[in-house]
């Protein structure tokens, strides 16, 4: 407090004004923690909310500190190959702590989103092993490949794969690795029908709670969107409110076709659909909104609900549990916002956000783009899936295997709390 | 070699770092930053909302809000915006602009994304003094149509340098008339067209009876978000340079205060007359020093938000008192707090507020001196400024809103319309 | 917005930009109080909900009255002498008006600290009396001593003491005047067995609640510990990034290992014991951030983590009941917070810090800066808390003796609510 003195230069100025813009926004990233621990927590039944704010907790804390040690180095250290960085582990020599510290917010966000889909019934401990996979591991290699400058995938093509805030890297891996994990693991007891393997409604304990986690998401999502251009300076601010605007109406238009699709189809206003129609909308313009016109944003936002609806109306037909919804809105709304880019970002903006090579003429396939940029997308896309599906795989497997995956029947029956020191709500009675 | 860039090359950044460029870029950081704190807002509205009404109805309210979001920025995106801001070659006089729709001009994008969060707020304003017993098609007509027309237009009015309000030197700092007065006074044209809801009024005696919030742990959750979010809503409108960012300070400083000191005297008041401490009233006491702050906090001097707040706990409690006198049900009291609160802050913005303080934001316009400074003119401007925005809102609010059925008011909404109430783990007593 | 002709210097920039960094600190300072106020409500029993909402809610508006009333000019008003301030009161005459923003929302949160130590027993008038005490005599003195650029503490040894972002005068503060009332008080009915003493847990009505509350600290915690840059230009915002990176760093390290060690004791996942275990981190980087390796903030993390338990531990073996836990987060590691700093500063930081003064070769003992700094250290914690135990045993005897302290039993057994209007969830039954 009032310990420093002031000495600046305006050289320096303009970098500091970047980087606050980039801290402010981390604060946000980190502060969608608080959004993802509701969502999943509402998302629940009462005798899981315990369970599963304490894995989100380890998620966050865990995955932070191995993130700093491994993960970061690995994802942008200094002296990377095409593969991966190799060095400045534990931070040791790396001075740009503002971009460490944003990238550190995402990768968080990206190990939150598997908890949700194995809720209710894994073991709590079994957390603690994929948070450390996640973030050692598929994380960071995914990051360096779509991110880094030197990535493979970066360099691809005309332009190299485009995605701008982490619809690929935080959204489709998060999403991927979580939906190997619930079909791993099997759905919750009690789902499907045990004759006819119809889906059965297990609504979660407070509509309410979940509710005000996608508003949180919402809010720490621009910061997650527009922190993205790691600064305001050298016209960045207008790709900034750019990317605020189109956001914003990609968002808000899957909420509304959510909305009016299951109105128009089952007569009822959903909540809990429409909540996950506006998250799937926000992932969908992680990748591209910085590249789009607000027109594109709306037919995202559009489409995307119904990618959304789709897949999770899928997964029930496959008997599929996913109790958050999470494979259908971040990985399938991933997926499409990643393609997105290949169909919607314009000339004039790609070159803004892509100021280190010369101009491009390779963009968007309906903005006159070329079908290049698409077919790059794509081929990121079914990369990335693989490397997650893979390692996703071979991790839940061997966790299956030494049965320290799922919890037994009578415990999930009775509710995971009872490992956590008693129901959450130990004032009420529950029915 | 640093593999830290993801998009961008800093050397290869054309350096126009002019003192111009450089305040430019800051305006741009503090509204877009600003924003999200008032987007932020809807979670404290939906969470205040939410735990006033019954357990029965929380879905439906908390969906409403969502909806509104939603709603709401596709159409003052589609329309909205061009009335209100149209700033291409096109049709503007000092009462509408026209008709670039569904295109917005890349420099608008920030003051897009501000003005719909704006617009939002007042929304869901509306959304708290109609709850419990609105039809589903009705909210979605009204939160089509005050985003895309009636917003807009005392938004044009008030905020736009072309707009009749605006060149009569109408004072509004954060929203009072914008968005409080404009929400307060719809939802209680709403709310008196629907009457009361069930069992609200005794019938015989006509005395209003209680019908107890369900959850007002969520209400203060609420609460404490605005407490937060109205420092984003507050020192918006006007970017910020050195002068500005003092006029920002000082507006958190008098927005503090006047919340503090308006919670403070509800809560002695209530004290006196009912020797309870209520949570409602404290929440509701706290919003409404807020709410009267936002016509004039950055142009006061600190010491006038005291009476401010002191007046506005008043303002809030007879008022409330009034409308359930006359057996108006407004069941988050929205009223109460946005639209009495709007006007009384709109007041003290021509009594308090120092003219240099304001001549050195408002530009090209002549601004009167305030009440203490000696002038009255400014007065009777807020006051047309007030009436204005009421008539306007009253006057669109005539069309018939459709009430539910009784029985599915008895029921619930959460049970018929939104497929089961909020938890199924909690036994409603 | 559409208001302004741009019309600036250069200089005016600078100072407008660092105004809107402290600025958006002090929003998110204030917003740590929803996080309180959360936290405290979802710690105590239903019963009890909407009376410390109140407490809190009170606390904070009242506090901030006094505190810009009479507070704020005994900490930071013009011509104060090594014990005080002695002008500006109500501001008149002050025009940083940045500053005293954030100064007050510092001490609303030293203020909102002491109601969760007493929370559950105590009458909510008291709740005013001690708001005015401490918002008007107890925080202001020990802030005028740590952080007045006269304060003694500041000008003892070759730095002086360093509290960058409010370890001892926030932190220390708080928790020593709540322990003290909690003690005085006595403990909760039903803590403690009659007959053997043990204690018998009393389990908060809702962990979602005060999950969301640590959240929210947590990320208000990023405007604090940040913020006392106050501002961003001539390097200060590498100063904030560190700040951001070991903070962060120390609170999962403190979660992490507070989660371990109980799992590995007792072989529970005590939710509400890992999210202390997070405060108690970001309590105890706040007086030391800005002045750390990562390295040192795990360190500092994974003793926090210990540090709380034990304190913990010992208050229940003393049978004192503190039912947040609001003593040994705040006061124990706060004061291990500000010790840290003695241990860890490395030279390179606590020059950047120190900047007002000749390059000091004097800092934290394990980095090689010699045991002075420590020494100075301890001297300030002694006497904060000295301080803190003599002004807060009289006032809350005093209030004991005129008994306007403590609840009488039978409206305790009926809860606290039953005088804020009748309970807090009335559609809900309570068992």
């Amino acid at each position: 407090m009032e310990y420093l003195e002031l000495n600046a230069t305006s050289d320096s100025f303009v970098a500091a004004v970047d980087d606050m813009w980039v801290l402010n926004a981390t604060y946000l990233v980190f502060y969608t923690q608080a959004g993802f621990c509701m969502l999943e927590a509402g998302v629940v039944r009462a005798k899981n909310a315990k369970s599963i704010i304490i894995k989100s907790i380890i998620d966050t804390a865990i995955g932070s500190l191995i993130f700093w040690a491994i993960g970061f180095a690995i994802s942008f250290g200094a002296n990377g190959n095409f593969f991966m960085g190799l060095s400045q582990f534990f931070l040791i020599g790396y001075t740009n702590l503002t971009f460490f510290a944003y990238q550190w917010a995402f990768s968080a966000t990206s190990i939150t989103i598997v908890s949700g889909s194995l809720a209710e019934r894994v073991h709590i401990n079994s957390c603690l092993i994929y948070t450390v996979v996640m973030s050692a591991i598929i994380y960071p290699f995914a990051a360096h490949w779509v991110w880094a400058q030197s990535g493979w995938l970066r360099k691809i093509g005309t332009n190299g794969i485009i995605d701008f805030s982490g619809g690929i890297v935080v959204h489709m891996v998060g999403g991927a690795v979580g939906l190997v994990g619930t079909y791993i693991v099997g759905p919750r007891i009690g789902r499907f029908d045990s004759e006819s393997g119809k889906p059965k409604p297990l609504p979660g304990h407070s509509i309410t709670l979940s509710t005000l986690g996608a508003f949180i998401i919402w809010y720490g999502s621009y910061g997650f969107n527009t922190g993205s251009t790691l600064g305001i300076s050298g016209g960045r601010i207008e790709v900034a409110s750019r990317s605020a605007v189109t956001m914003t109406i990609t968002a808000t238009a899957s909420c509304a076709t959510t909305l009016l699709a299951i109105k128009v189809y089952s007569g009822k206003y959903d909540v809990a659909k429409s909540v996950n129609g506006l998250l799937g909308g926000l992932v969908a313009s992680s990748a591209s909104c910085s590249m789009i016109e607000p027109w594109g944003a709306f037919v995202i936002g559009c489409v995307a609900a119904f990618v959304y609806l789709g897949s999770s109306h899928l997964l029930l037909k496959k008997r599929i549990d996913d109790p958050l919804d999470n494979g259908p809105i971040h990985y399938s709304c991933g997926v499409w916002g990643a393609l997105a880019v290949g169909l919607f970002a314009t000339e004039k903006d790609v070159n803004k956000i892509l100021i280190l090579r010369n101009p491009t003429h390779t963009y968007g396939l309906f903005t006159g783009g070329g079908i290049e940029q698409l077919g790059v997308q794509l081929l990121g896309v079914a990369v990335v899936t693989l490397w997650c599906v893979v390692t996703a795989t071979i991790l839940f497997y061997l966790m299956r295997k030494f049965n320290v995956l799922r919890i037994d029947p009578t415990r999930e029956l009775m509710g995971i709390d009872m490992d956590a020191g008693g129901p959450a709500y130990p004032n009420f009675q529950n029915i | 070699q640093q593999d830290d860039n993801v998009w961008y090359d800093s050397s290869n950044i054309p350096s126009y770092a002019t003192a111009k460029r450089i305040n430019q870029i800051l305006d741009y950081n503090w509204v877009l930053r600003s924003s999200y704190l008032v987007i932020f807002m809807q979670a404290g509205f939906s969470f205040l909302e939410a735990g006033m009404v019954r357990g029965k109805n929380t879905k439906n309210i908390l969906f409403k809000n969502l909806i509104t979001t939603a709603l709401g920025a596709i159409f003052f995106f589609g329309l909205g915006y061009s009335f209100a801001f149209d700033q291409g070659k096109n049709y503007s006089n000092s009462f509408v602009a026209c008709c670039s729709f569904f295109t917005l001009r890349e420099e608008d994008y920030y003051s897009w994304v501000s003005k719909w969060a704006f617009s939002s707020i007042a929304c869901t304003i509306i959304n708290g003094s109609v709850s419990e017993r609105t039809k589903m098609i009705a909210y979605l007509i009204l939160n089509s149509i005050v985003p895309s027309i009636v917003y807009p237009l005392v938004a044009h009015w008030v905020w736009n340098q072309t707009g009749w309000l605006y060149q009569l030197g109408v004072i509004d700092y954060g929203g009072a008339m914008v968005v409080h007065i404009l929400g307060g006074s719809i939802g209680l044209v709403g709310t008196i067209i629907l009457g009361p809801r069930l069992g609200k009024f005794d019938l015989e005696t006509g005395r209003p009876l209680v019908l107890a919030e369900h959850n007002i742990v969520l209400s203060s959750i609420g609460g404490m978000i605005l407490w937060f979010t109205f420092y984003g809503l507050h020192p918006m409108l006007f970017g910020i340079d050195i002068n500005k960012g003092v006029i920002a300070s000082r507006g958190a400083i008098s927005t503090t205060l006047s919340g503090s000191i308006s919670m403070v005297t509800s809560v002695i008041v209530t004290l006196i007359t009912s020797k309870k401490y209520d949570l409602k009233i404290v929440i509701n006491g706290l919003l409404s020093g807020f709410v009267a702050a936002s016509s004039c906090a950055g142009f006061i001097e600190p010491f006038y938000s005291i009476i401010i707040g002191v007046g506005s706990a008043i303002v809030y409690l007879s008022f409330s008192k009034m409308l359930l006198r006359y057996q108006v049900d407004d069941p988050c009291q929205s009223a109460s707090v946005h639209l009495a609160n709007g006007i009384w802050g709109s007041i003290c913005a021509s009594l308090f507020s120092n003219r240099d303080l304001v001549d050195s934001v408002y530009q090209n316009r002549t601004n009167y001196l305030s009440v203490i400074q000696g002038g009255f003119k400014l007065l009777f401007i807020q006051l047309i400024g007030i009436g204005a925005t009421i008539i306007w809102c009253v006057i669109l609010k005539r069309y018939q809103l459709l009430r539910i059925d009784s029985d599915v008011e008895l029921t619930g909404m959460d049970i018929r319309h939104h497929g089961g109430a909020i938890g199924p783990y909690h036994r409603p007593s």
